[in-house]
């Protein structure tokens, strides 16, 4: 097998087989993104279906503006990710020596992200919306996974995993609270009605929580740069447009919510803000291409949050035009970092240098890109972040400054990033390899976006006003455009640039720090934590086990003891004066009582004698002093079965002892000395309580019995026993006489192999 | 009476439980019997009335109650067929260790957790990645 | 009845010898029959429509408490159709395989009987001697193989719950000398007349005995040893159909007929549940031997019927049903996995590991809904802290095997032999199953409603 | 008459027998060797149950004294087998070369 | 026949049973032990014997019976332990 | 054919006995399983024999006719009477004074004969209390020449031959007569 | 070393058919005196086993042919009960309901009650006698020391 895989590939570089299952993705995605857009453009549509009804679910979408922009977003980007991934992904398997047919782990997974990120952008159920969450997930677990045979492949994807489903469920508990309170999952009807109170700031914390992990929000960012092990398209699509976005878009969806609580926005103000930094300055010192534009992401939708937490129409309508802006740009980033590393082989920043010489159309359409991250004029990235200080102004000077340390801080590392990439001297003993053509396209096609929604900024403002009115639950208006004066907005701008052009060129210090902050996060970082915890846990299980296998699992002891305990407890809870009698004895009821001693002394003189014999013929005077009990108990049908079921039973314990190996001399173990009798002791007084404590009890109901004894005759019988054994009970006997069946086929499993003759 | 039957029942339970603990399996397997008469017993003491055995009682006496008769010997078949299934289990064990007592029983379960050591090891690769080395950090 | 069908097959099949192919298949044809007979009681019984009496038959004729009563529910029915699919799966699965014994199909259609049997009964005695049917049955398919580790884990589980079958038979015994009654709606009805101390001893008894069977945290140290020795369709047979006797009897007594003393100890059973689910799933963090993982996880699952037990209520009640049944499938589903090899496998495998951690659109997502329902109704938020935490917990033991089993190229697991088409194509089917449950959960969510429903009062 | 009459026979054949029965339980307690308690317990197993077996006669119930003919007829077939299978045993476990261990307890 | 010896019978009876019974655990080896389980289950057939005379029902003698008839199995099964290294050998 | 008859009619008298009835019906009943029971035994017996070669022996004597069995019975079981009854009071006398000089083991010479006497002359013996059959050999060959052998164990065996001889004399002239 | 015990299998053979004629007994008035299929089961296999012990298991197999059919005896058995206890059902009435109904009369041969409640016990009669037996068959005859079934897989 493992042969097999060696040698396919290179059958496969002779022949390259066209990605027909990439190039289908790669349509769906397109008439995704043209039914998308007809139906946003015709004006939206909801629909709903009955889903279970028993619980409240619903199937019900909206093509709302929030939902337009997400799809859309999701649609279109796919197809263009879709169309880079079709080349992409035939020379990483290439590379990798695995045969081409693994593409069939790969694109399922991405169609059915693109379907699911249409569908959460869509839903309308806060459990709908939970179960997309959950979906686009798994399948970014199965695309970070994709390169299986990698060890850190599979840890990120599993970390990634754990983050965002774990955190996920607290979007379905804010769900399960809020239908509790308010009878319905449906958002509109929840934000309909929803009051400030305790309930919603609960509901509204948890909602928020889910979101941030999933949008890699501090301190639950740190599965994003390991989530990088993926192919590049997945890179590009999930972890900068798509997956990432999801959270984001969860904010919008219930922004309504989140609004009815002061706290919570505050706090995601504060989250987004440590997010923009944190994430800023680690991508300042990152070396992997991959992991610096991951960390960009971190930082990019701390901004995002950031609005989210400023809250009001204008913060949440320049979200919508954020995400929307920076999708295109980081997504068309991603994808020129795939294209350098297939051309070079190389992922590290500090191993690379010069390529602008080698791809100049490829160095143009990331240098739109990384403008547009930066932005600067005549990208659309410029309104974003004009929009981005607007919001912040209206919040308070203080944050207005931090919005423009945040925007220096994006002006440093991604000009970092562009410059050591395409600039300078290109680095020795690297491969030069001009990137595939098919690579470069892509990149293309958004950066002409990117240049265009510089330009006409309209209708992308359009989309983000539709979705910044969901968000808010009110009209917004955006109506960006360029003015050539000492406004705040432009001030704050270029005062943007020219810190960022700072910390760019005062390169050393800049990346000194950065990497002093890496290093602290990666020894006290929630990274850490995460490992330590699971490393924590391992030895904790590790030491529970050993202990359950070495002195537990092996006793009786270990069931005898908390059933015993959970009696007592029993016992102690519940009032026991008066609850104990001690009952008549007439007649030959005196004769029972010396049986019974005899009964308790054969066994207590079984489990003392020291032979098996010696044993079993003390275990049949205890059957022979219970069959008499019986019989003077009046019931002599139990004494007939009593005494030859006995015979029976000490035959087959001699018989069964007679092919054992006969055992030593036990040597006396110092604990079973006293701890046995001790365990013995206590299931004894355990029952001791519990059926003196019934048998004090007797009903005053009128039994059974009487019952019984007039129907016996009406059934033909006499002995209303073997009555109640053949005819009112006989189902019990069928079953009983089945457990004897059962019972002797089970010797025959264990001693002929199940031959029963 | 009542106190009577209680206390044999809880004795025969208790002495039960006391060989369910020992190293040898055939008293484990005389434990479970043990215990399994105990619950007869106790069904016996159940029983509601007493008085003439319930068959073609003479009426206008009291006539112990047939019900508990009933199950009783419902459970003394299900205890002789547990019975039997048990002892050809502790036989079998004893053929294939060629011991029958427990701790060996245990050592053996003791060895199998050492055996699977290194895959607990790379399960713990699958989430918190390779053990850090000392002096290697990346 | 749907009883007959599964008793009499499994005594003729006890007389033929199981390792032909042909005998597995009338095995396989026996529990579809009983499958589709349960399926038939159910529509006649459980539709709003139906006539109250229906599904209610007294043997003989007689009053009922003369006569045993034999009740189909929607509780007893949704259990029982569990049990029977699981088996049916895992039987379908050893014939496409091929079993090596002779003894295998006939023992389980028996415990298909003992099963369908104890979960359709409404007599307390009668329900003892159905659960020693389907114990014993266990007992035997335990003790299949010749590993020691396999028979020493066959005489623990047996002692360990043959202890556990007295301790509910004294209990039994107990609840006639109260009551005067084994009908569990009769003793139902006197059971509050009842001496407390009385009462709350025998309640205990009860809970013991199904705690033993369930694994749940004090009582579990038998099950991992036996779960891990047991062949995969045995374990699954065991997690699946067997050990829902457990959650299924606690319900039954406790949420019908010991209702009053299981709400005196709701607080314990939460504690106990959240115990189990803790314990288990720390344990199976690092266990190295899937099916070890597995039976902690079971250990920790349960311990979520048992929250949900103790939350009580429709709420409550309806989790611990719906949860019981998601269970079963998913950890049938699991350790039938556990045992082969190939793509659709791993797919089935991830399927079910979903469902466990709760994540759509597994079943267990609505588990895992249904249980958060519970918890928000209890009002307790460490109680959901402490739900959430056991699902994450569940997601990295679960992914971490995984990952070892199905995405490391060189693993020595790799080397088991490749598993007939038929067998991956049963365990596929079951994913898919389990999948559409999570897709469509409304008859599962109304099934365990209406269980629910017939716990709180009223009875159908 | 005949009651009177068959009550003391059945009331002498009683006493016999529990005498008998007794002092086939004190002699198996007293006696030191297995043989001597062998015939010991002959005397209990033998004619003391069947004499208390026999003072059925006492009842006038035909079906107790039908059953203790049965119970009498069971018991004169199978009381000397037991003893000689006891017997049996004690002389081939003495006869054994180095054997003596198993006799005291197995 | 008349209640007084029969209940005075059955007291002495069931204190022989006792006796049997520990001279079945004190015994001094296992021969002896054989000899009073034999012993012991004659006595229980007394005691039924007793019990249905004096009940005046016969039903107690049919367990007498199934004794009579084969309580032996197990002495005869116990003795072939010994001297043959088990009953069904 | 007529030890047939009366292994018939014996195990017709047991289920009689056991329901205590003499109706007919249950005569009919009883003879019918008696009759079926036998015929069962009766074949696996020929199916026995003629498996194992038919070891007729020599020196057998004819059995007497069924009139003369029937007869010897009451001296056979009054015989046995008065032995039971001696041992008895042999035997109380040794419990309750626990001499143990003169008890001890008898090997006793018998005619080879059939499993069924040899049985019945055990289960004579064995009855009174005074002796235990402690084996019995019927395999000419086995340890002394042709003969077969009872080992009893006697309370008072002070002088062997005078048992031997008491125990070969009942046997000749009360059992033979009726268990040829 | 073993060697025949003559009086054991004198006996043996005897007591087998007195205790199939007492256990008749018991079966055909267990609803009017004490005892029922199972205690008669018990009886007779106890008698079986008395073969076993005195003969060993090869030759009391040889003498009682029958009881190869133990198995088939113990399957049918159980089928019978089954059949009696789950007929009623196919005629739509409770399973277990006897025939004659309750109250009706019952036609009596001698001591035998022509009812289905007779079939029952039969049933469980010949269920106890053949299950024992084979028990007996498997504690006696040559372990397989090659290990147990298989099991699935
Ligand atoms: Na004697
Ligand atoms: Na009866």
């Amino acid at each position: 097998m493992a042969a097999a895989a060696k040698t396919r590939p290179e059958a496969a570089l002779g022949k390259p087989s066209p990605d027909w299952s990439g190039w289908s993705a790669c349509a769906i995605a397109v008439v995704g993104f043209g039914t998308c857009l007809a139906g946003w453009l015709t004006g939206g549509g909801r629909g709903s279906l009955p889903w279970a009804p028993s619980i409240g679910l619903e199937l019900s979408f909206a093509l709302d503006g929030l939902g337009a922009l997400y799809a859309l977003l999701a649609t279109g980007i796919g197809a263009v990710v879709f169309a880079y991934g079709t080349c992409y992904l035939r020379l990483h398997l290439v590379h990798e020596h695995r045969p081409a047919t693994e593409r069939r782990r790969f694109w399922p997974w991405m169609v059915l992200f693109a379907v699911a990120m249409v569908g959460l952008a869509t839903a309308q159920d806060l459990v709908l919306l939970f179960c997309f969450f959950d979906l686009t997930a798994v399948c970014s677990y199965f695309l970070i996974g994709f390169d299986r045979g990698e060890q850190h492949a599979r840890t990120a994807a599993l970390a990634s995993l754990v983050v965002t489903v774990a955190s996920a469920v607290a979007l379905l508990v804010a769900a399960v609270v809020l239908r509790a309170e308010y009878g319905t999952f449906s958002v509109p009807e929840l934000v309909a009605r929803v009051e400030p109170g305790p309930v919603a700031t609960t509901a509204a914390a948890l909602l928020a929580v889910a979101a941030l992990a999933k949008s890699a929000q501090v301190p639950l960012h740190f599965w994003l740069p390991r989530a990088m092990a993926a192919p590049t398209p997945v890179s590009a699509y999930l972890h900068s447009a798509a997956m990432v976005a999801a959270g984001v878009l969860v904010l919008g969806r219930v922004h309504p919510l989140l609004a009815r609580s002061e706290a919570v926005l505050t706090g995601l103000l504060v989250v987004g803000l440590a997010s923009i930094f944190v994430g800023g300055v680690l991508a300042l010192g990152q070396d992997g291409l991959k992991q610096l534009l991951a960390c960009s992401t971190i930082s990019q939708y701390g901004y995002v949050v950031m609005l989210y937490g400023i809250g009001g129409p204008t913060a949440n309508g320049a979200a919508g035009f954020y995400v929307l802006a920076h999708g295109i740009a980081k997504s068309a980033l991603f994808m020129t970092a795939g294209a350098v590393t297939t051309a070079t082989g190389e992922d590290r920043l500090s191993a690379l240098g010069g390529f602008g010489r080698r791809a100049p159309v490829l160095a143009a359409a990331a240098g739109v890109a990384a403008a547009t991250l930066a932005a600067l004029p005549l990208t659309m990235g410029f309104f974003k972040d004009e929009l981005f200080f607007r919001a912040a102004r209206e919040a308070g000077p203080a944050v207005a400054v931090l919005a423009v340390l945040a925007a220096a801080l994006t002006v440093a590392y991604i000009g970092r990033f562009w410059i050591r990439l395409f600039l300078g001297p290109a680095e020795p003993g690297t491969a030069h390899r001009a990137p595939a053509r098919a690579l470069v396209a892509p990149v293309v096609v958004l950066a002409a976006i990117a240049l265009f929604g510089g330009v006409v900024a309209e209708p992308f403002a359009r989309l983000a006003e539709a979705a910044g009115a969901v968000a808010t639950a009110a009209p917004v208006s955006l109506s960006p455009s360029y003015h050539l004066d000492a406004r705040a907005g432009n001030l704050m701008a270029l005062a943007a640039y020219l810190l960022g052009g700072l910390l760019l060129f005062g390169a050393r210090p800049t990346s000194a720090v950065a990497r002093a902050v890496a290093l602290a996060g990666d020894r006290l970082g929630p990274n850490r934590i995460y490992v330590g915890a699971l490393r924590v846990l391992a030895r904790c299980s590790a030491m529970l086990h050993d202990r359950e296998v070495r002195d537990l699992r092996t006793s009786v002891a270990a069931v005898l003891i908390p059933a015993g305990l959970l009696t007592a407890v029993a016992f102690a809870a519940t009032p026991t004066a008066g609850a104990y009698t001690t009952g008549r004895i007439d007649g030959l009821d005196w004769l029972i009582l010396p049986l019974l001693g005899l009964a308790a002394l054969a066994a207590i003189g079984a489990a003392r004698s020291a032979a098996r014999m010696a044993m079993v013929l003390a275990l049949s005077v205890v059957g022979f002093a219970l069959a008499t009990i019986y019989a003077l108990a009046a019931a002599p049908d139990v004494a007939l079965v009593a005494v030859v079921v006995e015979t029976m039973q000490t035959l087959v314990f001699l018989a069964a002892l007679s092919r054992m190996p006969r055992p030593g001399r036990a040597a006396a173990r110092p604990l079973g000395r006293w701890r046995d009798p001790l365990v013995g002791a206590v299931a004894g007084a355990a029952t001791f309580a519990g059926v003196w404590g019934f048998l004090s009890q007797p009903t005053s109901a009128p039994g059974m019995s009487a019952e019984i004894l007039r129907l016996t005759p009406v059934a033909h019988g006499a002995d209303a026993v073997t009555v109640i054994v053949a005819d009112f009970r006989g189902l019990d006997t069928l079953g009983e006489i089945t457990v004897l069946l059962v019972a002797v086929v089970g010797v025959a499993t264990l001693v002929r192999r199940g031959r029963l003759w | 009476m009542i106190l009577a039957y209680a206390a044999g029942a809880a004795i025969l339970f208790g002495v039960g439980s006391y060989l369910l603990l020992q190293r040898d399996l055939v008293r484990i397997v005389a434990g479970v019997m043990l215990i399994s008469q105990s619950a007869v017993l106790t069904l016996i003491g159940s029983s509601l009335t007493r008085g003439q055995a319930p068959i073609a009682p003479e009426p206008g006496r009291p006539v112990s109650d047939p019900l508990p008769q009933a199950l009783s010997l419902t459970a003394l078949v299900i205890g002789l067929a547990t019975v039997a299934l048990l002892l050809a289990l502790a036989h079998r064990v004893a053929v294939v260790f060629r011991s029958e007592r427990r701790d060996a029983l245990a050592a053996n379960e003791v060895e199998h957790e050492q055996e699977l050591s290194p895959e607990r090891q790379r399960d713990q690769d699958e989430t918190a990645g390779p053990p850090p080395r000392p002096g290697g950090s990346r | 009845m749907a009883l007959l069908v599964p008793w009499a097959a499994g005594t003729l099949l006890i007389g033929l010898d199981g390792r032909r192919r042909s005998v597995m298949w009338l095995a396989v044809a026996a529990l579809t029959a009983t499958l589709a007979g349960l399926l038939a009681v159910a529509a006649r019984v459980l539709p709003a429509t139906a006539p109250p009496g229906a599904g209610h038959v007294v043997t003989g004729g007689w009053p009922a408490g003369v006569g045993i009563v034999l009740r189909a529910d929607a509780l007893g029915l949704s259990f029982a159709l569990l049990a029977i699919l699981v088996l049916l799966v895992v039987v379908a699965t050893e014939a496409a395989a091929g079993s090596t014994s002779r003894t295998f199909p006939g023992l389980v259609l028996l415990l298909a009987a003992g099963l369908t049997g104890l979960f359709l009964t409404g007599d307390v005695f009668t329900f003892y001697v159905f659960f020693e049917l389907s114990m014993t049955a266990s007992y035997a398919l335990t003790s299949f193989g010749n590993r020691p580790r396999q028979l020493r884990a066959a005489l623990v589980f047996a002692a360990v719950n043959l202890f556990g079958s007295f301790v509910f038979l004294i209990a039994v015994a107990g609840t006639y000398r109260v009551t005067g009654a084994l009908a569990m709606s009769q003793v139902a009805d006197r059971i509050g007349e009842v001496d407390q101390n009385a009462a709350l001893l025998i309640a205990v008894g009860f809970f013991v005995a199904f705690s033993v069977k369930l694994g749940l945290f004090p009582f579990h140290y038998w099950l991992p040893t036996v779960y891990t020795s047991a062949s995969p369709g045995v374990a699954a047979i065991l997690s699946g159909a067997v050990a829902n006797i457990g959650a299924y009897g606690l319900l039954r007594l406790g949420g019908e007929v010991f209702t009053a003393q299981a709400r005196f100890a709701s607080t314990a059973l939460v504690l106990l549940g959240i115990a189990s689910i803790l314990y288990g799933a720390v344990l199976a963090i690092a266990r190295g031997d899937a099916a070890e993982m597995l039976a902690y996880s079971a250990i920790g699952q349960v311990g979520y019927v048992l929250v949900a037990l103790g939350i009580g209520g429709p709420l409550g009640f309806t989790a611990a049903v719906l949860y019981s049944i998601v269970n079963g499938l998913n950890k049938t589903l699991l350790f039938l996995v556990t045992g082969l090899r190939g793509m659709l496998v791993a797919a089935a495998f991830a399927v079910g590991a979903f469902s466990v951690a709760g994540v759509p659109p597994a079943a267990g997502f609505i588990g895992k809904l249904t249980m958060f329902q519970a918890g928000v109704a209890a009002g307790s938020p460490a109680l959901v802290v402490l739900l959430v935490l056991g699902s994450t917990l569940s997601l990295i033991y679960l992914f971490q095997v995984y990952q070892r089993d199905f995405w490391c190229e060189n693993t020595t697991a790799g080397a088991a032999p490749a598993t007939p088409l038929a067998g991956r194509l049963v365990v596929g089917a079951l994913a898919a199953v389990v999948l559409a449950a999570g897709i469509w959960p409304e008859p599962l969510l109304a099934l365990s409603q209406d269980a629910a429903t017939v716990l709180v009062g009223g009875r159908r | 008459m005949i009651s009177l009459l068959l009550d003391v026979v059945g009331g002498g054949l009683l006493l016999l027998g529990l005498v008998l029965i007794s002092v086939g339980v004190y002699g198996v307690l007293r006696l030191p060797d297995t043989y001597s308690q062998l015939h010991a317990q002959g005397l209990a197993t033998g004619p003391g149950v069947i004499a208390v077996l026999a003072s059925s006669v006492a009842t006038e119930n035909a079906a107790t004294i039908t059953s203790a003919v049965l119970a009498i007829a069971f018991l004169a077939l199978t009381s000397p087998v037991a003893g000689h299978a006891i017997a049996r045993a004690a002389h081939r476990t003495d006869r054994e070369p180095g054997s003596r261990r198993s006799t005291s307890d197995g | 026949m008349t209640a007084v010896p029969l209940v005075l019978g059955l007291i002495w009876v069931t204190l022989l049973l006792v006796a049997g019974g520990v001279v079945l655990i004190r015994a001094r080896n296992a021969l002896q032990r054989i000899i009073a389980l034999d012993l012991l289950a004659l006595v229980v057939v007394s005691l039924l014997a007793l019990l249905s005379y004096a009940r005046d029902v016969s039903y107690y003698l049919d367990a007498a019976v199934a004794l009579a008839l084969l309580s032996f199995v197990a002495t005869v099964a116990a003795a072939r332990y010994l001297d043959a290294g088990g009953p069904l050998r | 054919m007529t030890g047939t008859a009366l292994r018939i009619a014996g195990l017709t008298a047991v289920y009689l006995l056991t329901l205590t009835s003499l109706h007919p019906a249950d005569v009919v009943v009883g003879a019918a399983l008696s009759t079926a029971l036998v015929a069962i035994g009766a074949r696996a017996r020929a199916a026995v024999r003629t498996r194992a070669a038919p070891a007729s022996t020599p020196g057998r004597r004819p059995p007497p006719p069924l009139t003369r069995r029937l007869a010897g019975v009451p001296a056979l079981v009054g015989g046995t009477l008065v032995d039971v009854v001696r041992g008895t009071w042999l035997t109380v006398g040794y419990c309750l004074t626990g001499r143990t000089q003169r008890s001890g083991l008898v090997a006793v010479p018998i005619d080879p004969s059939t499993t069924g006497s040899a049985t019945a002359w055990a289960i004579r013996v064995g009855i009174a209390p005074d002796t235990v059959v402690v084996d019995v050999e019927l395999d000419p060959g086995a340890d002394d020449g042709h003969r077969g052998r009872m080992l009893l164990h006697v309370l008072d065996a002070s002088a062997p031959d005078r048992v031997r001889a008491e125990v070969q004399d009942s046997y000749e002239r009360r059992q033979r007569e009726v268990f040829p | 070393m073993r060697r025949d015990d003559v009086v054991v299998r004198g006996v043996a053979r005897p007591l087998l058919d007195a205790s199939v004629l007492v256990a008749a007994g018991l079966v055909v008035q267990g609803y009017a005196e004490v005892g029922d299929g199972f205690s008669a089961g018990m009886i007779v296999a106890l008698a079986i086993a008395l073969h076993y012990v005195g003969l060993g298991a090869r030759r009391t197999e040889q003498a009682l042919p029958l009881l190869r059919r133990a198995p088939a005896l113990a399957i049918a058995g159980l089928a019978l009960a089954l059949g009696t206890g789950f007929f009623p059902v196919a005629l739509g009435q409770p399973p277990l309901s006897h025939r004659p109904a309750p109250g009706a009369p019952v036609v009596t041969f001698g001591s035998l009650e022509l009812a289905t409640p007779i079939l029952f016990d039969l049933g469980i009669f010949l269920l106890v006698v053949g299950l024992l037996t084979t028990l007996l068959h498997l504690l006696a005859g040559r372990i397989d020391e090659s290990g147990p079934d298989g099991g699935p897989r």
